[in-house]
């Protein structure tokens, strides 16, 4: 699906929990997620500090977005 | 190693009182037949019938085929640590029946499959519709266990099918090949210009009706190891599985093992037939893993610079063979792998459980999941009651006409992954 | 000692094989429910043991399927999920019949599904 | 027995109206005569079938009156009602190869009349509906025509009676996806040794089952300013509307969500949840900002940190590895985010 979306023109930034299929998928711009059933969140935690997570990993996302990349990268 | 094969063209096959070869026609003694069958107490009772390319029977559910061998020079016997005694085989002088096969049959488990019909289209698919079958079908005493059955039957089919070959012990061949391997040593100093090849062999190796025997050993708990390719001819390998019928490898592939023929056809013209590297196909994903590395390995210790890999049933093989292709590659080592599809009755689905992209050189057996309709034929010799419970069949399938729609997955070799057939998927 | 492995399965016949060294999750659902239990826990990081397509007989054609996982959790196997969604797509191309034989086959099912789990325990039971 | 009727479809330049000049030639239908490639295929299709009429229709004209092209070609096929529909072949003329193909696969699909074409590997009307209509493989220019209405005519002849379609490497279309068994002339092993030997030499060789698709795409240059920039999310994480109002299906969906979440600050419980059978919904279902952070970008939005975030997202339930079943509909919403002028996309997996 992400290959589809950069085959449009559109940059396009992958979160996703399993970074090894995101590369088999084809996505140039990896961010790693935290698990499975709940990629942007961690119902451990309390309602704000979860959030403050998923804003990392968004902003995480973004920074992504605004840097060039040479093919398959994992922004850790 | 040099091993001498004699063939001997059987144009016939007849019961008669005694057990002889003359003029190309096997004359079998039921009695002595039997007799060889029954050794086993577990054996309750045997029954032989003969069926002949062309002939209107349906052979039911099939366990394995064997083509009659003898060993009339050189060290050990067919068959070694199963009928023989435990020798490395492999050179010398052998003698084998042409055109005709033993064939096992029994219900050793309900839902058990293996179709030979030696007519109509189901015959276009199965390759022993093309040779003379002595089929023996095989009844336990009661109460015994599956696995007792399964190591009964098995090994009953390996005397017969040894009591026969005997009988061409002072025969002159018709026809004799001569297959010769080098020491590696040897090979490289003979043929320093030729691509140094192998055939890696991956075997069924899962429990119970998928299990493959090299030496007498359960291949399960074998790690990869390399064989002169003469030694298959002597069966170093044999078959212990049927679940799945078109594409396991019954005693008579491994006997006649058609990678092995290829590459010997080959070797000293356009390639250097180093060896064949057999490996095995495990349920426990660490010995999936130890054993593609072992295989690699030796594929980068034999300095190989090609392989052909072939398969054997489907699903979890599918990553040993994907596991196998990868690592080899990565050894820098050119691999060719044969597999066949479960693509779906459509054709649609994707077709391996396991894919990677350097399985960019594929053979391919076909699409199991195709429907069959076989027509009904006059006579079955084992019984139909089975075929309604085999795989890519169901209760359903038997229809009103007394045909059978089934999928090509019950048809005995039909997608064969050794590459034993012309049938091929696009 | 427990054994650091478990066994999710639908086969009656592998609670009653295998004693209380082993845990056993047994669950009265279908072959392609035990792909999916299997795949949850895979999720929560347990790792694949034992292929889940094993055997030659088909899903959909057999009802039985017991996979052999790992006790502890770590983060999530790669290997483990990839075989794991493969298996699970290719229950889908076969026919289902499982629920077409005569009853006495059933139980045959169950041994063929026990003998392809006892060659993982072997493995297992190795280390 | 009777000729099967033909009906052929071919462009301005084939029927010798002219080229480019006249490529805005519009749609015509001409009943009972044969034109141009027409010919060729009148003799390949022997006795057995006969071209009932030609549509001819310049290239610029279909494309850009598409819908009317489209609707006016579909009513004269269902007049003239053929057993088989031919377009081209259109070699390696780009737009040519996209007109056969959409208007093969509109006959086949909106009139249930069998439809075969044919053109170059690489035309781009290959990619876009080989595995909509069968496909001919031709060279890449009209000097193939022999060669192209060869394979074309049998194949047109085969669909028309309604026979059975082998193998692609038999009847010459291109490989579409359905495997169709055939039988080689030479046994496996033999075939795997010659293809080891040429893979050995270095040479071209025909893998017969290739590895599904792992081709790669360039990246695209980096945004430049975030803060003006139109983001949009997409999920493979299944993420509906409470209720799933569009039947999503929770595992290989048949279709994708488009949803409008304008206005939308943060997905709730009570709002939103997972239509996904992949994994665990249960922390998706209390709060689907943990996989479409929906409420974060709202935060950004409003903070000056991204220009807006689109009022669309989109979503199906393809996992991770299901790489074929949501290519198609990746293809046909990036197109509508391109119209909507998305700067990026934020694609979440689980």
């Amino acid at each position: 699906m992400v290959k589809e979306v950069e085959r449009a023109g559109i940059p396009v930034v992958h979160i996703c929990t399993v970074t090894p299929i995101s590369m088999t998928v084809g996505a140039n711009r990896i961010v790693p997620a935290i698990a499975i059933p709940h990629p942007l969140g961690n119902p451990a935690l309390d309602k704000d500090e979860e959030k403050e997570i998923r804003r990392k990993i968004v902003e995480k996302a973004l920074d992504a977005l605004t840097t060039e990349v040479d093919g398959q990268t994992i922004f850790d | 190693m040099r091993l001498e094969m004699g063939h001997i063209y059987i144009k016939d096959i007849q019961f008669a009182a005694e057990s002889k070869i003359e003029d190309g026609i096997l004359y079998v003694s039921e009695e002595a037949v039997k007799a060889v069958a029954l050794e086993d107490e577990k054996i309750k009772s045997v029954s032989f019938d003969i069926a002949k390319p062309g002939e209107s029977v349906r052979i039911t559910p099939v366990k394995d085929v064997i083509e009659p061998r003898v060993k009339v020079e050189g060290r050990g016997g067919i068959f070694p640590g199963v009928i023989a005694k435990v020798d490395t085989v492999g050179e010398g002088k052998t003698y084998a029946l042409k055109g005709m096969a033993v064939v096992t049959a029994g219900k050793i488990v309900g839902f058990q499959e293996g179709i030979i019909d030696m007519t109509g289209p189901g015959a276009d698919y199965t390759p022993f519709s093309k040779t003379l079958n002595l089929v023996m079908v095989c009844e336990p005493v009661d109460g015994i266990k599956p696995h007792d059955y399964e190591k009964a039957v098995r090994f009953a089919g390996f005397r017969v099918a040894v009591y026969l070959g005997e009988l061409a012990r002072e025969l002159t061949p018709d026809e004799t090949k001569v297959y010769e391997t080098c020491t590696i040593k040897e090979g490289m100093e003979k043929y320093p210009d030729l691509p140094r090849v192998a055939y890696v062999q991956m075997l069924q190796s899962q429990g119970l009706l998928h299990d493959t025997y090299v030496y007498g050993v359960d291949a399960k708990k074998i790690v990869p190891t390399i064989l002169s390719p003469t030694e298959v001819m002597d069966g170093a390998i044999v078959s212990g599985n049927c679940v799945s019928a078109c594409d396991k490898n019954p005693t008579y592939v491994h006997l006649n093992n058609p990678v092995v023929h290829d590459m010997f056809e080959q070797h000293g013209k356009t390639i250097n037939f180093v060896c064949q590297i057999i490996t095995n196909e495990n349920v426990y994903l660490a010995d999936k893993q130890r054993s593609s590395d072992w295989t690699a390995k030796l594929c980068k210790m034999l300095d190989l610079d090609g392989v052909i890999v072939s398969q054997e049933g489907f699903g979890n093989p599918d990553t040993d063979l994907i596991m196998n292709c990868k690592k080899i590659e990565a050894e820098g080592v050119k691999t060719v792998i044969i597999t066949d599809e479960y693509a779906g009755r459509d054709g649609k689905s994707q077709s391996l459980a396991d894919s990677d992209p350097a399985a960019d050189a594929v053979v391919t057996g076909g699409n199991a999941n195709q429907v069959i309709i076989l027509p009904k034929l006059d006579k079955v010799i084992g019984t139909l009651d089975y075929v309604t419970k085999i795989a890519g069949a169901s209760e359903e399938t038997l229809r009103e006409d007394g045909s059978l729609e089934v999928e090509l997955q019950v048809l005995t070799g039909a997608t064969n992954e050794t590459g034993f057939n012309k049938l091929s998927a696009r | 000692m427990k054994k650091n492995y478990m066994i999710i399965t639908n086969n009656p016949l592998v609670p009653r094989k295998l004693n209380d060294e082993y845990t056993v999750a047994y669950m009265d659902i279908s072959y392609e429910d035990v792909l999916k239990e299997v795949r949850n826990r895979i999720h929560e990081g347990h790792r694949l043991l034992s292929h889940p397509l094993s055997g030659s007989v088909k899903p959909n054609e057999t009802p039985y399927k017991s996979v052999m996982i790992t006790e502890r959790r770590e983060a999530v196997d790669e290997e483990s999920l990839m075989i794991i969604e493969n298996a699970i797509q290719a229950c889908r191309k076969f026919v289902f019949k499982s629920d077409k034989y005569k009853p006495e086959v059933y139980e045959d099912f169950q041994i063929i599904d026990w003998t392809l789990l006892e060659s993982a325990v072997a493995s297992a039971d190795a280390w | 027995m009777a000729k099967l009727k033909v009906v052929h479809y071919i462009n301005q330049f084939f029927a010798q109206i002219g080229g480019e000049e006249k490529a805005d030639y519009p749609a015509e239908l001409r009943v009972g005569e044969v034109v141009g490639p027409g010919m060729a295929l009148t003799q390949n299709f022997k006795d057995e079938a006969e071209i009932i009429a030609t549509i001819i229709c310049g290239d610029s004209y279909f494309n850009e009156n598409l819908e009317k092209a489209k609707a006016d070609i579909l009513a004269w096929v269902k007049e003239q009602a053929p057993d088989v529909f031919v377009a081209g072949p259109a070699f390696n003329a780009g737009r040519y190869g996209v007109a056969c193909g959409t208007i093969a696969a509109a006959v086949q699909e909106e009139l249930g009349i069998p439809a075969v074409t044919g053109m170059y590997v690489e035309n781009p009307g290959a990619d876009m509906f080989k595995t909509q209509v069968y496909i001919v493989s031709t060279k890449n220019n009209a000097a193939g025509m022999r060669d192209a209405v060869k394979k074309l005519a049998p194949l047109a002849v085969k669909l028309g009676k309604g026979e059975a379609i082998g193998a692609s490497s038999e009847e010459g279309y291109m490989p579409n996806g359905v495997r169709v068994n055939f039988f080689e002339k030479e046994r496996g092993s033999k075939r795997a040794v010659k293809m080891l030997l040429k893979k050995l030499a270095d040479k071209p060789f025909e893998t017969e089952f290739p590895m599904p698709d792992f081709d790669r795409v360039d990246p695209n240059p980096a945004v430049k300013d975030l803060a003006h920039a139109k983001i949009a999310l997409v999920t493979s994480g299944g993420i509906v509307p409470k209720g799933n109002p569009d039947h999503i299906e929770s595992s290989s969906a048949s279709h994708y969500g488009e949803y409008d979440i304008a206005g939308v600050m943060d997905l709730t419980e009570e709002t939103y949840e997972t239509a996904h059978g992949g994994y665990d919904p249960v922390y998706a279902n209390e709060d689907s900002d943990r996989v479409l952070p929906v409420d974060v970008l709202r935060d950004m939005e409003k903070e000056g940190k991204i220009g807006e975030l689109h009022h669309l997202f989109y979503t199906t339930t393809g996992n991770g590895t299901a790489v074929a079943s949501s290519k198609a509909f990746a293809e046909e919403f990036s197109k509508k985010l391109k119209a909507d002028g998305v700067d990026a996309v934020i694609l979440t997996s689980t």
